[in-house]
């Protein structure tokens, strides 16, 4: 509880400490994202490629 | 093969021709300047009309006013070349670009820096500052429009083309431009306090210096981009 | 300026272009030396204006090599740029000059130019006495020919003309086939993109067909 | 030595299958330490003497800080070199950047305001370091509009490429100037500790959350530069080599 009332900064660190997390969470789940659609264009293409080619 | 134009002839050529063509069109090249005062009109009206309260806010006022009239002005610089493919024809003229473009950049400041700098006066009385500060301000704005338009000519070259350019120009010119309009406004404030302005106006120039060596380097890569 | 050792001689290599993920051209070759003209043809889209472009080195190449008088272009562009005239799309002429300033201006970047040397060479496209109107009232034709008369004027050994003969009357076609030829035999290059039959002799016109 | 290494990570193959099997060699270093750096700075450093508890919103306000700088700085040095050099790998990188950059430039901002609060009673004093992160904000952005205004990604690489540079050159120039004008109107700067150096077991968590945050840089920077090249190089034979095997 102690911990949690951060001495009477709990209103300023904590928002600090969740926006940050959710930030660097974010970022992973758009990175792991875009990743992942650039990999799907890319099949897509190939294998429309392919069907061209067959 | 006839003799080849001298870089530097080739520069006032192209000067002279962008002069001439504004002559020609005065009204375009007068938007800019009359805008200028237009703003700075508002500033009184806006605030209090008191001389004396009016010129804690003069400087911020001359150079807010000065920044958003050269952004303003940037449309008549690459613009209309641009379009008419005069600008592809300047690329490969076999004269470097970079030094075309800054006399391109040279010849719009002389007709939209320039003008601004000579009314500053004007609008620096009406804002309360005493005629004591005018040498200071004219120092300040010209050296600070100098290098404003070399930062514009990067952001005008860089925007060249898209749709919806000016208000990306915007964005891409004034954080750039935050440094001149610290010293610029700073050193205006102490000329109308009174006080030696050296120090800002220094590293104003000191600003220019790098504006002028470096950003038609910047331009001639971005238009060329925007040419493909 | 130093004096061109090599005789005028432009030669392309495995040229590909890409716009965006579309490749528009690959594997283009071809070799023209002094006297001869590259006449570039091809359906709308098959990227006749591109590789013009290309050549000018206003488009980046994906791959590929452009030599003039054997040298790699890219070495030196500038110099390359001395040599060539090239005639665009959009002409690059100002709206608010007439056709002498305009010449005058432009040309005058290049080389030393006087207002008799312009005049003479409108004289040329045969303008006449519409040179000294403003090019904003000219028609689409005069404005060809004013454009003719900046790369004539330009006195290169290098031409590039992108459709010369569009907007132009049979005249006016009759004329700049003249004129081509007339560069060739003082030893000129040139290359078109033109769907229009030039009037050469066969030893001095090379095709290049795209698409 | 240097130059076939430069070379070989030029190499679209070679850098996408390099960079696919480091990312976990990045990443689990990197949640690790900023994990037990967050712990350890929230929970097991002393309170500062002047500041109590507030101060330790550095630990994430310092990190943010760190890379919304840092981030920028590879973003420009690799649009350089991809602009010098036309290496897609590096355009790739540097187009991996921006949103990042931007979202941490954004963090910074508001844990700085955060931090001020109670230091200054207001959310917003016109800080250098708060002033010159915002500027920097406004800097991400104009990359990344640019980028989106222009539909041909080769295009869209080197226009924002200038950009990038350009940006890169007038950072220290805004940085010190806005350090110049804070200079003359005196804000009260809180953004430092009140003692010259920090005891270790202060200073030890926030430089694990440094290089934890790096480490993650780095690993998100390698899972986004691998999507952009495939952007760049979809149509490629590579491509369908690398990843037709799982495909159909």
């Amino acid at each position: 509880m102690q911990f949690l009332r951060m001495g009477g900064y709990a209103a300023y660190v904590w928002p600090s400490v969740l926006l940050t997390v959710a930030v660097v969470l974010l970022n992973v789940h758009w990175a792991r994202r875009s990743a992942r659609a650039a990999l799907a264009v890319a099949r897509r293409r190939i294998a429309l490629q392919r069907g061209a080619d067959a | 093969m006839s003799a080849r134009v001298p870089v530097l002839q080739a520069g006032l050529r192209l000067m002279s021709r962008d002069l001439r063509l504004a002559m020609r069109r005065a009204g375009d090249w007068l938007q800019p300047l009359v805008f200028f005062l237009v703003v700075t009109t508002l500033f009184p009206l806006a605030l209090n009309p008191e001389l004396s309260r009016l010129r804690d806010v003069a400087p911020g006022a001359l150079w807010v006013a000065g920044l958003l009239s050269s952004l303003l002005a940037l449309e008549l610089l690459f613009r209309e070349d641009s379009l008419d493919g005069s600008l592809e024809q300047l690329a490969i003229s076999g004269v470097p670009f970079a030094w075309l473009l800054w006399a391109k950049t040279v010849a719009h400041w002389l007709l939209t820096g320039l003008p601004l700098v000579l009314v500053a006066p004007l609008a620096a009385t009406a804002l309360g500052a005493p005629a004591a500060a005018i040498p200071g301000v004219l120092a300040a704005l010209l050296l600070g429009s100098l290098a404003l338009s070399q930062l514009g000519a990067i952001g005008a070259a860089l925007t060249l083309g898209l749709r919806r350019s000016g208000v990306l120009q915007a964005v891409i010119v004034l954080p750039l431009a935050v440094p001149v309009l610290i010293f610029g406004a700073r050193a205006t404030a102490l000329a109308i306090a009174g006080e030696p302005i050296a120090p800002p106006l220094y590293l104003l120039g000191a600003l220019v210096v790098l504006g002028v060596t470096l950003a038609p380097l910047a331009a001639a890569a971005a238009v060329r981009i925007s040419l493909e | 300026m130093t004096t061109p050792s090599r005789p005028p001689h432009l030669a392309g290599h495995d040229l590909h272009l890409w716009r965006g993920d579309r490749a528009v051209f690959s594997g283009i070759g071809f070799e023209v030396a002094a006297g001869v003209c590259l006449q570039v043809t091809g359906p709308n889209g098959a990227g006749k204006t591109s590789l013009l472009r290309a050549l000018c080195g206003l488009l980046p190449l994906e791959r590929g090599r452009v030599q003039w008088r054997g040298a790699e272009v890219h070495a030196d562009l500038g110099a390359f740029h001395a040599e060539l005239a090239y005639l665009g799309h959009d002409i690059g002429l100002k709206s608010d000059l007439t056709a002498v300033e305009n010449l005058y201006y432009e040309v005058g970047l290049r080389r030393r130019v006087d207002r008799a040397a312009a005049t003479a060479a409108l004289e040329q496209v045969g303008l006449g006495p519409a040179m000294h109107q403003d090019i904003r009232h000219m028609s689409a034709g005069q404005k060809r020919r004013v454009a003719f008369a900046r790369v004539l004027l330009c006195a290169c050994p290098l031409w590039i003309l992108d459709e010369p003969t569009s907007n132009l009357d049979a005249a006016g076609q009759a004329l700049i086939g003249t004129l081509l030829a007339a560069h060739l035999r003082a030893g000129g290059v040139a290359v078109v993109a033109t769907h229009q039959a030039l009037p050469l002799p066969a030893e001095s016109l090379r095709s290049l067909v795209l698409g | 030595m240097a130059w076939t290494w430069f070379h070989r990570f030029g190499s679209p193959p070679y850098f996408y299958r390099v960079a696919g099997t480091l990312t976990p060699w990045f990443a689990w270093p990197a949640g690790v330490l900023c994990v037990a750096g967050l712990v350890a700075g929230l929970a097991l450093a002393p309170p500062d003497y002047q500041q109590g508890d507030g101060f330790r919103i550095i630990y994430v306000h310092a990190p943010a800080a760190w890379l919304s700088l840092m981030v920028y700085t590879v973003m420009a040095v690799s649009a350089a070199v991809g602009l010098i050099w036309r290496m897609p790998v590096a355009h790739a990188l540097s187009a991996a950047c921006p949103v990042i950059g931007a979202s941490f430039t954004f963090v910074a901002l508001v844990t700085g305001s955060l931090w001020g609060r109670p230091m200054w009673g207001t959310f917003w004093e016109w800080d250098p370091r708060l002033t010159s992160e915002l500027l920097l904000l406004f800097l991400y952005l104009g990359y990344m509009w640019i980028r989106s205004a222009i539909e041909d990604t080769a295009r869209a690489d080197r226009a924002s490429a200038v950009l990038a540079i350009v940006g890169v050159v007038n950072v220290p120039i805004i940085h010190y100037s806005v350090l110049w004008w804070n200079s003359l109107h005196q804000a009260p700067s809180v953004m430092k500790l009140g003692r010259p150096t920090m005891p270790a077991s202060m200073l030890v968590p926030l430089l694990m959350m440094l290089l934890g945050f790096t480490l993650y840089f780095a690993a998100l920077l390698l899972v986004r530069a691998r999507g952009e090249l495939l952007r760049r190089e979809r149509s490629t034979r590579w491509v369908a080599e690398v990843i037709g095997g799982a495909g159909p």
